[in-house]
């Protein structure tokens, strides 16, 4: 990682003090209002921050981290009613200065000058029709800090300070046309275009590969070295733990637990805490369940040698884009689902793992070789012929919301497959699809509701009922838990383990998370450009990685 | 790509003369009755003569062919009515019309944007009355609309005599009254397209930045609402001509829309199959020109269309 | 309009936050609808006068006690003629929109659904009844036809079609290309199925929206028909004719004209503000 | 006329329009609007005055002789058109051998020509013009503007006339737009006015601008506030303010001829039953619907004639009128007895339902009122009155192929012969309007045609009785022309087919 930092003496702006408490949140509360009055969604928290240290909030999703974060500069929400008892940000001169009572035009001049923020999700958060330049100068432009003609050198600098190459080819680009990596770190240089000593990171990593965010991890690092006050909201608590000096854990609006990252983490007090840290999975939590941290009964025993369930052989898909380049999505891959067994593919983004997916499900004829499915053409059938084997091969994927009907309710969703592949009268359809709604621990009054009045962690139960309803023998899983939070995940990837054993399942398991693929797999195909780099037992990849591409891959994954 | 779209065109072109061939030959009655002027004053060789002139009595299909092959080389014939060539009498009504929708095309943005960049997202009492105005002027017939400010500022007021001539001041009333409904309905939508850029979470970006609320509509959220507002200027440019209908009878204006209603009521072939040509001409040009200014505004299309 | 009619249904009129079954926007429009259905079908509840009474002794009467909308030029009581003609234009507007709806969804699907070669033929032909003006497509129509409330009303919907079909299309291929359709295929359901189950009802969903304010504008159409002098025949009492027919007396009775206009406004906006009310609760989800 | 005002050279007259022309060529089109603009620019070979009788224009005498077949017209000298060309006997005969020419698509010029065997111009003075049998109404049509006689030059050189005219009138065309008017200057050396005029010289106006104002409520509006002087087809709603605005003025002008009447098809249907037809007559209150629609500004008719028509009978009046009892017990009679819900007979099953056809373009507001009322007012008796509107094409088919109950018409005329048009034989559809297909006139209107006073006054006294008792027609109003107009507009005269005459007009300040 190769940060520069330039001195910038030719600007009016003090560089961050080297000292001093930075911010002061002292019992803050904030309330929306909802219709049986104000709805407390943080009640009471304080923190504080000093230079160069980096505080990390962290904590389930709806705890409160955003509104927090963004109730520092005065854009909590349309609505919303902010208390402190101090609310204290220091001022170039390292004087305290309040930010109770501000009124819009003060506020703006506190934004993007003495706070920087970077937004949760940085594929939408630029403005997609203007250039990265204008974008990360706008804050100069805004808050008249320099000539118009200097702008542009300025711009060039900033990118290079988050470490972007080629700044000046950058700068003219679109942020369509820049990586995920290169728009957080454009988003970064923008926040910190006026030298804000103050910088809120909003799940600064959350849509990143685990290679790229271990560079913008380092770009927060090196701010903090040169003296900025960082606050950084994260659900990722591998995340926390690199990078922050403190970690405050959140649970409902309140800060259960604060302290030094390596005693919260080692040592967490918190009852919260706890759960929190066991149920991120890993090598560690492999045989053991991560909602309940008791330990899982063995695998029923594999027979030996049997024929795979699945099979690809040497799979070739590739697409033409409108600009006719050509995409080699897979390239020769083959791969073996085994009965009752469990592969899991990993890679990166676009590396290639839901095309594999979508093959395996016949959704895609292959360009090149052909699937079997327990030893039979698969790939090369036609839809007619398949369709009444499809029964037996189900999938879970990241979103189900897209994946339903949206006019349909849960029961008609369970009873889709049902009405497909059985005969089964109204009365026991509806009580198969009460027992499967039992079988993944939903109550079954959801079954007259639609999906989207169901939770994330629901939805997906309801998915996983719907892929059970026919009584598979294999599970294509693609992402299916990267969309929930730790402890929704730990509950999912629970059931699935629970119903391998039960019923018998084959899984093809794809996921980006390396932590979760570990838990989850008996055997391992890690992906990169459309090949399988490295293919083996789980255990053997991850401690013993032959491939280079898989060892950096190891090494970018922050840990405990 | 080039020639794909010359191919659209030449097709759009063609259905559209097609059908109105259809139509017309659909029409029931007598076209020489049409040619007369309705009195029963031709005898029979005279209506002969009159049929042979104007071809009408070939088959069908020859009519057809020869209608066709004469259109392709820009030849539309005589009018009817008007026993001029299609294109003189065209081109002497399309400049006033163009003058008017022009005028109230623009007189119609500029409004819908002062009255969007106003209002959206704030000011929620001024918002309410003018989304109430834009939706009371969207649903009262437009050519009541042009009675009443005729009634008001030319009669009774005496502000803009509807009599005097071509300048610009006869142009005032007939343009107000035929922007109106336009400028509310593209205010509504650019209101619409500005509230919705602001509740993304790019919106979010760079309020944190320090910029203002006004700079927030002018620099950012107002390119994507262009987006939505250039499609349907293009569709209500090139859908002005019904517009024109009105607005044209109503202040007695000469122009494109007076001369197609004629040319309807008339069953004037040569003259209807002009128009129709001329009207699918613009709305196939001002597809174009729409789909040149969405690259132009939106980079992500770009890529896309290279 | 009903060509931007996509792009029209989007505009949300109220706050975008909040309950969309609670705001008074809703209730208002939503009795006025209700009143003119009522008067759709029993006019007579309303009025106990005919809407064609000719009373040549009470010309031209403004409103009044005995004559609520005042009379027209034969004596007929304006109030009754409105009435009744709520009947009409909305007949004109529901059947017209039904028609274009119809017809856009037959169209629609088609040119979303079959093989490429048809495909690209249909689209061209959406294309070239776009390039028609759409009140010259309804001119022409009613030229071919003839006049009248049924000719009206056919010349308004079929000329609306390609609006309506476009639209469709688009949708049907958003569907086509949508997760649960998919999803649908990988859980075995044959093509003429998902088609059926999932890719027609779900494109035609935005359709419910758009059809509502497809209506005001339908009745829009029809009255500047009747203002052309080609909508349908005397003596009917469709709105725009009544309109068309008081404008000679703008000076000297204008109720006769001013009245029918309000309430042709006001329906108009009411059935609007329904529509798009509609449109917020069905992105909202909350209703099927 | 105003008397004893002297008229005052200058100003510009706007006159507002209902209706639009697509040609402005009089010798192309039968429009009257094109007539009512060109009669100012173009000059006939005679002139017609107000009391029906001929007087020399650009002919300065004429002699015709006694069967009517040979006319010959002996021009004035020294006329000569705007645009230099003078005016001949080559000229004159140049205007009607075009018109002849098929490929001029000429038609009504062409049907005032008539039958002609002949043109000839034997000297650069004399026209004559010769039939093979003989061809009264040659003058008259020679009056109108329709063969007003233009410059050969110009008409030799452009490529189109449907724009232009340039005539040897009073006034020069400087512009015309359709659909939007046209504006009309003076000629400083004009100097053959029509022998009836009130003054020679140039015309006292120094402009006329024809301003296209299709919305009847605009036109008015335009008037009242001053910026425009005249309007045709004075809104009947308005008839009684303008009149009693003392800036502003509204004359009259009774149209002889054919009254406006309904003509009930004798041929077929319902209306094959003369009881039904008279039934329909007294069923309908003509005088009340008419009152209605035009507000006392039009008179209803009491007769196929109109008062000012030769040997109109005015005892007619007292044969007819409205009378519910007779039409119900008429058509008890005729076996229409049963009545439905909304009160319409039935015969078998039949109900009485009657389809009246008309050219809705033709069609005016306050006709559209008057047919309303009408509508009412035979519902009552049982007939269910639809009102079917159609476009010119329309009408002609319609009419050609005997598909329709009733259909409306009027002529103007003030030679009773007209009626022939309307009701011999020889015009039943698709050979003329004789729409109710009546054939029992025949013999009389033929006879009439060279019948001598009396006799002549005897039948078409007869025929009139016989229209109206035999219910081939119910008279509605009489035609006029409405001129609403600033007081200001002065010296107004007026041609014989209703028609403003200009030459004379002027503006007082
Ligand atoms: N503008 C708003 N109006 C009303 N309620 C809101 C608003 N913004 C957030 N909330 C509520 O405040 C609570 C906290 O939301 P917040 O976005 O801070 O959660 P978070 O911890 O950032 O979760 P995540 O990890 O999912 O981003 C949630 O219950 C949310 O519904
Ligand atoms: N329909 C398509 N048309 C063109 N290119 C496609 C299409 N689908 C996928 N690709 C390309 O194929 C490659 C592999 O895509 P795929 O979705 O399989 O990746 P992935 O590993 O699942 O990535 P992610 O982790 O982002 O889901 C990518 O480069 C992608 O851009
Ligand atoms: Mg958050
Ligand atoms: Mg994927």
């Amino acid at each position: 990682m190769n940060v520069q930092l330039v001195g910038r003496q030719d600007l009016t702006l003090a560089a961050p003090a080297s000292r001093g408490t930075i911010l002061e949140v002292e019992d803050l509360h904030i309330a929306f209002p909802s219709r049986l009055g104000p709805r407390e969604v943080v009640r009471g928290i304080s923190f504080q921050i000093g230079a160069g240290e980096i505080l990390a909030i962290v904590g389930e999703s709806g705890s409160g981290k955003s509104v927090t974060a963004r109730a520092l500069v005065g854009l909590a929400g349309p609505g919303s009613q902010v208390h402190a008892k101090a609310l204290r940000l220091a001022d170039h001169d390292g004087e305290p200065r309040s930010l109770t009572g501000l009124s819009e035009r003060q506020w703006s001049r506190i934004r993007g000058r003495k706070i920087g923020f970077v937004l949760q999700d940085a594929l939408v958060s630029l403005d997609p029709l203007r250039t990265i330049g204008r974008e990360v100068g706008e804050p100069l432009l805004t808050h008249g800090l320099l000539p118009r003609n200097e702008i542009g050198k300025e711009i060039e600098t900033l990118l290079a300070r988050v470490g972007i190459p080629d700044p000046a080819v950058r700068a003219a680009q679109y942020p369509h046309e820049l990586s995920g990596g290169l728009r957080q770190r454009a988003l970064i240089a923008s926040a910190l275009a006026a030298r804000p000593r103050l910088l809120i990171a909003d799940e600064p990593t959350t849509a990143l590969d685990v290679t790229v965010q271990q560079q913008i991890l380092g770009v927060f690092q090196a701010l903090a070295k040169a003296g900025h006050g960082i606050l950084l909201i994260t659900h990722d608590l591998a995340v926390a733990a690199q990078l922050a000096d403190r970690i405050a854990v959140m649970q409902n609006g309140e800060l259960v637990e604060t302290g030094p990252a390596r005693a919260v983490l080692r040592d967490p007090r918190h009852e919260y805490t706890q759960r929190l840290l066991s149920a991120v999975p890993s090598a560690a939590t492999r045989g053991r369940w991560l909602s309940t941290q008791g330990t899982r009964p063995a695998k029923p025993p594999q027979p030996e040698r049997v024929e795979p369930i699945l099979a690809l052989r040497d799979i070739a898909v590739r697409f033409t884009r409108p600009d006719r380049s050509v995409t080699h999505a897979a390239n020769g891959v083959s791969l073996h689902v085994h009965p009752g067994a469990t592969l899991g593919i990993v890679g990166e983004s676009g590396s290639g793992k839901t095309t594999i997916g979508k093959v395996a499900l016949a959704l895609r004829k292959p360009d090149a070789g052909e699937v079997l499915f327990r030893g039979h053409a698969w790939s090369q059938l036609s839809e007619r012929q398949r369709r009444p084997l499809r029964r037996h091969i189900q999938t879970i994927v990241q979103d189900p919301l897209n994946s339903f009907d949206p006019r349909y309710t849960v029961e008609r969703i369970i009873e889709q497959p049902l009405l497909l592949h059985t005969d089964l009268a109204k009365a026991e359809r509806s009580a198969r699809a009460q027992e499967l709604i039992q079988l993944v621990n939903l109550p079954p009054d959801v079954l007259d509701r639609r999906p989207t009045a169901l939770s994330g962690g629901q939805r997906q139960r309801v998915s996983i009922a719907q892929a059970l309803a026919s009584e598979p023998d294999l599970l294509i899983c693609d992402e299916p838990v990267s969309a929930l939070d730790v402890t929704t995940q730990a509950q999912v990837l629970d059931l699935l383990i629970a119903l391998q054993h039960r019923l018998g399942l084959a899984m093809l398991f794809i996921s980006h998370d390396l932590g979760v693929i570990r838990h989850m797999s008996d055997r391992i195909a890690v992906m990169k450009d459309g090949v399988i780099v490295e293919t083996g037992p789980a255990d053997d990849v991850f401690d013993a990685p032959k491939h280079d591409y898989t060892r950096r891959l190891l090494a970018a994954v922050p840990r405990l | 790509m080039a020639l794909r779209r010359f191919g659209i065109i030449a097709a759009v072109l063609w259905g559209a003369a097609t059908i109105t061939f259809v139509a017309v030959k659909a029409i029931p009655g007598d076209p020489v009755a049409i040619l007369t002027g309705g009195e029963n004053v031709v005898d029979a060789a005279e209506r002969e003569a009159l049929v042979r002139q104007f071809g009408l009595d070939q088959p069908l299909p020859v009519q057809y062919l020869r209608y066709i092959g004469q259109a392709l080389r820009g030849d539309f014939g005589d009018s009817y009515q008007y026993r001029q060539p299609v294109l003189e009498v065209i081109g002497e009504a399309a400049g006033p019309t163009l003058q008017l929708a022009g005028t109230a095309m623009a007189l119609a943005l500029g409004l819908a944007f002062v009255s969007a960049l106003a209002t959206a997202g704030r000011r929620k009492g001024l918002r309410t009355v003018l989304a109430g105005l834009e939706l009371a002027v969207l649903s009262t017939p437009v050519y009541w609309v042009g009675l009443l400010l005729l009634t008001v500022f030319s009669f009774y007021l005496g502000w803009f005599p509807i009599i005097g001539g071509e300048g610009i001041h006869a142009l005032i009333l007939p343009a107000i009254a035929l922007c109106l409904p336009l400028a509310a309905l593209l205010a509504q939508v650019l209101r619409d397209g500005l509230e919705e850029a602001l509740l993304q979470p790019f919106a979010l970006t760079v309020r944190t930045r320090g910029v203002s609320e006004t700079q927030l509509r002018l620099r950012h959220a107002l390119r994507h609402a262009a987006l939505a507002v250039s499609t349907l200027t293009g569709t209500l440019f090139a859908g002005v001509l019904a517009g024109s209908i009105l607005t044209e009878t109503v202040f007695g204006r000469a122009g494109v829309g007076q001369i197609t209603l004629q040319a309807i009521k008339t069953r004037d072939m040569p003259l209807l199959l002009g128009l129709v040509m001329l009207s699918a001409l613009v709305s196939v040009l001002i597809n174009l020109a729409v789909d040149a200014l969405y690259l132009l505004i939106d980079p992500r299309l770009r890529r896309a269309a290279r | 309009m009903s060509q931007a009619l996509d792009i029209v249904a989007r505009v949300r009129i109220g706050n975008r936050a909040g309950n969309p079954w609670r705001a008074p926007g809703l209730v208002i429009p939503l009795a006025f609808v209700l009143l003119l259905l009522a008067a759709v079908a029993l006019p007579h509840w309303f009025t106990a006068l005919a809407p064609d009474a000719v009373d040549t002794d009470a010309i031209l009467l403004p409103p009044g006690p005995a004559h609520w909308f005042g009379t027209d030029q034969l004596g007929r009581d304006v109030f009754t003629r409105v009435v009744y003609g709520a009947s009409q234009s909305l007949g004109i507007g529901i059947g017209a929109t039904l028609i274009g709806c119809a017809g856009g969804v037959v169209l629609g699907t088609a040119a979303g659904l079959t093989p490429p070669v048809l495909q690209r033929l249909l689209v061209r032909l959406i294309d070239i009844l776009l390039a028609f003006p759409e009140i010259l497509l309804a001119l022409l129509l009613i030229a071919v036809l003839g006049r009248g409330p049924t000719n009206t009303l056919l010349a308004v919907g079929l000329s609306s079609i390609a609006g309506y079909a476009r639209l469709v299309r688009s949708q049907v291929l958003r569907v086509w290309q949508s997760g649960y359709v998919e999803h649908a295929v990988s859980l075995g359901e044959s093509t003429p199925a998902i088609i059926a189950r999932h890719v027609v009802p779900n494109a035609v969903r935005p359709l419910v929206v758009l059809a509502t304010i497809g209506v005001g504008n339908a009745v829009l159409s029809a009255s500047a028909l009747s203002f052309i002098g080609l909508g349908v025949v005397p003596p009917a009492a469709e709105w725009g004719a009544l309109l068309a027919d008081g404008r000679n007396f703008l000076d000297t009775a204008p109720w006769i004209s001013f009245l029918p206009a309000t309430v042709v406004a006001v329906s108009v906006i009411a059935i609007t503000i329904l529509g798009r009310r509609l449109q917020l609760l069905l992105s909202h989800g909350s209703v099927p | 006329n105003q008397v004893g005002s002297q008229p005052i050279a200058g100003g510009t007259l706007t006159f507002g329009l209902a209706s639009d022309t697509a040609i402005i060529d009089p010798s192309i089109t039968g429009s009257s609007i094109t007539a009512l603009i060109t009669r100012n620019l173009v000059d006939s070979l005679i002139g017609q005055a107000e009391d029906n009788r001929f007087t020399p224009w650009l002919a300065e005498r004429w002699e015709v002789n006694a069967d009517n077949t040979v006319y010959t017209f002996h021009l004035r000298r020294g006329v000569t058109f705007s645009d230099g060309t003078p005016l001949d006997a080559a000229a004159v005969k140049f205007n009607f051998d075009r018109i002849l020419d098929p490929k001029t698509t000429s038609s009504y010029s062409k049907s005032l020509l008539g039958p002609v065997a002949e043109i000839a111009a034997p000297d650069a003075a004399t026209v004559v013009i010769s039939y093979k049998q003989s061809f009264a109404p040659l003058l008259q049509g020679l009056s109108l503007p329709y063969l007003g006689i233009q410059s050969p030059t110009y008409l030799r050189e452009v490529k189109s006339t449907t724009n232009t005219v340039v005539g040897s009138g009073p006034f020069v065309l400087e512009s015309f737009t359709k659909g939007s008017g046209s504006r009309l200057t003076r000629r400083a050396d004009y100097n053959w006015g029509p022998g009836y005029a009130a003054h020679q010289g140039p015309a006292h106006l120094d402009a006329i601008v024809f301003r296209y104002l299709p919305e009847s409520s605009v036109r008015l509006g335009a008037l009242s506030s001053g910026q425009v002087q005249a309007i045709d087809e004075v809104p009947p709603a308005n008839f009684r303010s303008v009149q009693a605005d003392n800036r502003l003025q509204v004359v009259t002008r009774e149209n002889p001829g054919v009254n406006r009447s309904l003509f009930l098809n004798t041929s077929k249907g319902p209306f094959a039953d003369v009881r039904v037809r008279q039934a329909f007559q007294s069923a309908i209150d003509a005088p009340n619907a008419v009152k209605a629609a035009y507000f006392g500004s039009l008179k209803a008719a009491d007769n196929i004639f109109g008062p000012s028509t030769l040997y109109y009978d005015p005892k007619i009046a007292q044969s007819w009128g409205f009378d519910p009892q007779k039409a119900a017990k008429l058509l008890d009679e005729a076996g229409w007895t049963a009545k439905d819900g909304d009160g319409i007979r039935s015969k078998g099953g039949e109900r009485l339902s009657v389809r009246f056809v008309y050219d809705a373009a033709a069609w005016g507001a306050s006709d559209l009122t008057v047919a309303q009322a009408v509508q009412f007012s035979v519902k009552k008796a049982g007939f269910d009155l639809q009102l079917d509107p159609v476009d010119a094409g329309g009408y002609t088919a319609r009419t050609a192929a005997n598909d329709y109950d009733l259909t409306s018409l009027y002529y103007v005329r003030a030679e009773p012969d007209i009626l022939r048009t309307v009701f011999h034989s020889a015009y039943i559809p698709p050979n003329g309007a004789n729409n109710a297909r009546v054939k029992s006139l025949d013999e009389i209107l033929t006879k009439a045609i060279g019948a001598s006073g009396d006799e002549r006054k005897r039948l078409y006294g007869q025929a009139q009785a016989e229209i109206i008792g035999q219910a081939y027609a119910v008279p509605l109003y009489v035609v006029a022309y409405q001129l609403g107009a600033s007081k200001k507009l002065q010296g107004v005269s007026w041609a014989t087919n209703a028609k403003p005459n200009l030459y004379d007009a002027w503006l007082s300040r």
